[in-house]
């Protein structure tokens, strides 16, 4: 295993030092595990927390400041994170109207944010919880844990954190969350898997001539594993798997997401084949390309479709400052 | 039997050494259906347990003991695991502060992991191991049965499709994997009938 | 080789059409491959053109707009850019006032530019060409073909942009781009080679516990291999490197940069050592973490540092907006 | 010899058939010391000056095709090596137009390169490879023996430290290694050989 680290068990606070040093707008606890915004709590202002497993950098820490979240915590390396530390950032940011938990759907993180909100409910703070789960290579069965959280987080984010911005309520600032989530969906695909800092090891392993489709961000196997195809195909398979779930049409957000390890010139290569299929039959309203949800090291790409409202666009378009998203001030 | 602290200090010192011994097997299993996370995940809540429980003294009951051991797993284990794990053993040192009874305890752990987790027997999840291992203590009295039908349970994940946890998402992919969770509470029983045989002794 | 493409001999036009489709704001011309800002050309503003091969971005197209380039020419992957397509976009964006041309120093792009600036002067254009050649890991001699240009085309790019949106002259907007060089130093470390789509084959082999220390962003080896290390030692190579050639004093503006295939984690581990080992000695007024100037899969990292001065500072945070730097409006 | 628009033609096709063929073994030797890209480049310019040498039709003078080679060299291959082999050829194409003369030309050729690229005999460059040739062909106007000069000159780069282009870089760790566009230089030289010969046979 090569990575640029001093050893595995401090990847995670020494990575936040280093964002603490980077971005003086951020008030980073490295040893406690959180960053939150320099000026919080806001007062009067609905606060966003999320967290998750590390290694998906940029999010969530790259995506704390204003207009977006008010504090993000990571856990270890795709692992999620604990009561604790979820807690800590939840008084934190606690601007006196209530606290929003974005919380990607995987039983560690649910399991371990539903105890901190249980936690900050006796400290008098009101949370409201909202699931991400906008993976559509996971069935939504009772037979499933249910749909993995992935791109969509960015977008709830960051709309999310728009309305907040303009001092919604917590009830409002959490039904725009769920509707993003309900009108996105993501499809993964991998080319090779990443290597945790702690096991050494890719996650699993991947012949030369295969790609894993319908992966998740945390080096579990995907669904299914299919000949490598060029780029036209790849993205086909992705936007089929999304659009057996959501119309492709009217104006929409897109994501083209690298899971770490892909040149930028490919997400753009794959970017041209995701406008040409929609060429007439949607709009790209809005877009994004490059590293946004990451496995570490993983190579291939994830694709990421909002149907967009008006109200959407406004919030999407609306200033933000953040680490990896920085626009309109 | 009664658990009194001193076994349920030797319990949390065994399972601490079985999971730290154990711990690239657990990380390996959860490589090939999950996220490969899990032995690290439970190693370092175990040393966390051991380290909290040894800063409780010797006054502390054996639902103390167990409470304080719950408690670090949950702040320091992180994913499906710590709350699980935690909350059952914190299930466990209440229902032993209140019946001393060590069927009760573990059958309070047990609907504790049932309620947070959802799981029932057959989902390849941790409650494969549990919930046999239960019945069979509830049944004998026995120790060593107790561990023989966690590790049977955990065996039986094997052939069985996973429905909750990471390893849901692979769909059939998950069938002719042992579940990770599952392997570490046949571990974690086997570490109690240790301890108790040695606190004895 | 696993890559999110078509075909190799594609890749440029194909990512280029992805960049047009992604941001509506530039003007793109796959076959003709170069990317000029949708306004182009600036009446009266000097125009600033860079390029080089394919494989670095962002730069040089994730870096053009309103305040940085007014084009960018990508030539084949790791391939200087030819004549022809320089002289197209020079003349896209010639507002009259002259062009800058920010040239890597590399004998293929100086060869290139320089066919290029007697072709535009032909048609009556005025061209300046500033060299950039921050690369202390080459020897600066008449025994080499002089330092590489890396990291400070980034720096230079949006700084000269910023002057030259000020509508400073072309004698001025040549001379802070030069100065900008001049204060600027970088270093590069590679884990492991870059794999040329054409080629299907990492550039070279590293075994699995080497570095290659001073190495460029082309593929190329660098000048000496060394053991792994841990982040901080990395960082204390890079930076003893740079430092006996750069007072590492004052305000400075440092950029810890991927290779491409390099986690954001490790880059803020990184960044976190930059940080520790120039506390109390010098100031990190501004940085940048993350990948600016790739070389496809790379995986790796490089420190840039820029000296600055409060005029330098100023320009730096004047308002930029391009796919890949964005801020200030 | 004062060869014409059909030897010249001829040239530019067997010069591209040659580097088509080993264009993966220049790549190669610019893998070791360089970026790995020096016989896709010279490929692809090479069959574009083919395709513009056919454009042109059979009414050009040899200096013309030259001229048209050099130029979609130029414009195709990128590189250090673009700019270098299309000036050269462009200045071989305005020389043989003066002149008439070989020699005259491959003198202005190698001029033209060492003006552009400033590297001299010992850098490890095409240099090494051209400035030998055309000695060869000025002091015996033999092709065969030019073309053997050309091969030997560039085998001389193998234990040259590189002062010039990418190879530069590497100080020391550039020895021992061909340079790939003096390589490239003996096998176009090669090619003129038999394009000569064939056309006279
Ligand atoms: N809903 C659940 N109920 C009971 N056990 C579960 C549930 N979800 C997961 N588990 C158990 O947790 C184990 C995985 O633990 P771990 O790897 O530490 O967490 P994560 O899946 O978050 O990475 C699984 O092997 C399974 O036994
Ligand atoms: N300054 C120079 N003078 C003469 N030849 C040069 C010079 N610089 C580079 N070369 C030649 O160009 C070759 C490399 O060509 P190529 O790989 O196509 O370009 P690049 O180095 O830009 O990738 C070298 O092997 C060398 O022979
Ligand atoms: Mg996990
Ligand atoms: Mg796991
Ligand atoms: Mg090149
Ligand atoms: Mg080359």
């Amino acid at each position: 295993m090569k990575k640029v680290i001093n050893a595995p068990e401090d990847v995670v606070p020494d990575a936040l030092r280093g964002l603490a040093a980077a971005h003086p707008g951020l008030r980073v606890d490295a040893e406690g595990r959180f960053a939150v915004r320099g000026d919080a709590p806001v007062r009067g202002k609905v606060a966003l927390v999320s967290g998750g497993g590390s290694g998906h950098e940029p999010l969530h820490t790259g995506f704390v400041g204003p207009g977006m979240l008010d504090a993000a915590c990571p856990g270890e390396v795709f692992t999620s994170p604990v009561p604790d530390q979820i807690l800590a950032a939840t008084l934190a940011v606690n601007g006196g109207t209530g606290v929003l938990h974005l919380v990607k759907n995987y039983t560690g993180d649910v399991l371990n944010f539903q105890l901190a909100a249980e936690l900050a409910a006796d400290e008098g703070v009101a949370v409201e919880s909202v699931l991400i789960d906008d993976d559509v290579a996971v069935e939504d069965s009772t037979h499933t844990a249910g749909r993995r959280g992935t791109g969509a987080t960015v977008f709830a984010e960051k709309i999310a954190g728009a309305l907040a911005e303009e001092r919604a309520g917590l009830p409002a600032v959490a039904a725009v969350a769920r509707e993003v989530n309900e009108r996105s969906r993501s499809f993964g695909v991998a080319l090779s898997a990443a290597t945790v800092p702690a096991t050494g090891r890719p996650g699993f392993d991947l012949p030369d001539d295969q790609v894993e489709l319908g992966v998740g961000i945390h080096g579990e196997p995907g669904r299914e594993r299919a000949p490598l195809a060029p780029a036209a195909e790849l993205v086909d398979r992705a936007l089929t798997a999304i659009e057996a779930d959501l119309p492709l049409s009217g104006d929409l957000l897109v994501m083209v997401n690298g899971m770490g390890g892909t040149p930028l010139a490919e997400l753009y290569v794959a970017f041209g084949e995701v406008a040409r299929r929609l060429r007439g039959r949607a709009t790209i309203a809005r877009s994004l390309v490059g590293n946004y949800v990451t496995s570490l090291d993983m190579t291939g790409f994830s694709i990421t479709v909002c149907r967009l409202t008006p109200e959407l666009l406004r919030l999407w378009d609306a200033p933000v400052e953040t680490p990896a998203l920085r626009w309109g001030r | 039997m009664r658990p009194d602290a001193e076994v349920c200090r030797a319990w949390v010192r065994e399972a601490a050494a079985r999971v730290a011994a154990d711990r690239d097997r657990l990380t390996q299993l959860d490589s090939a259906i999950g996220d490969g996370d899990h032995g690290h995940n439970l190693d370092r809540g175990m040393r966390a347990a051991l380290q909290a429980v040894e800063d409780l003294g010797e006054t502390a009951t054996a639902g103390e003991v167990l409470a304080a051991a719950g408690k670090a797993l949950i702040a320091k284990t992180g994913g499906a695991s710590g709350p699980l794990y935690g909350g059952a053993l914190r299930a466990m040192g209440r229902s032993l502060d209140e019946s001393g009874d060590l069927a009760a305890a573990l059958r309070a752990g047990c609907d504790a992991v049932r309620k947070l987790g959802g799981a029932a027997v057959g989902d390849k999840t941790m409650v494969d191991a549990l919930e046999p291992a239960v019945k069979a203590y509830e049944e004998t009295c026995d120790l060593e049965v107790t561990a023989d039908a966690a590790t049977t349970g955990a065996e039986s994940t094997m052939t069985l499709r996973a429905r909750k946890g990471r390893a849901s998402y692979l769909g059939e992919r998950s069938v002719g994997h042992l579940d990770p969770g599952a392997a570490s509470t046949a571990l974690l029983i086997r570490a109690l009938v240790t301890a108790a045989r040695d606190v004895r002794a």
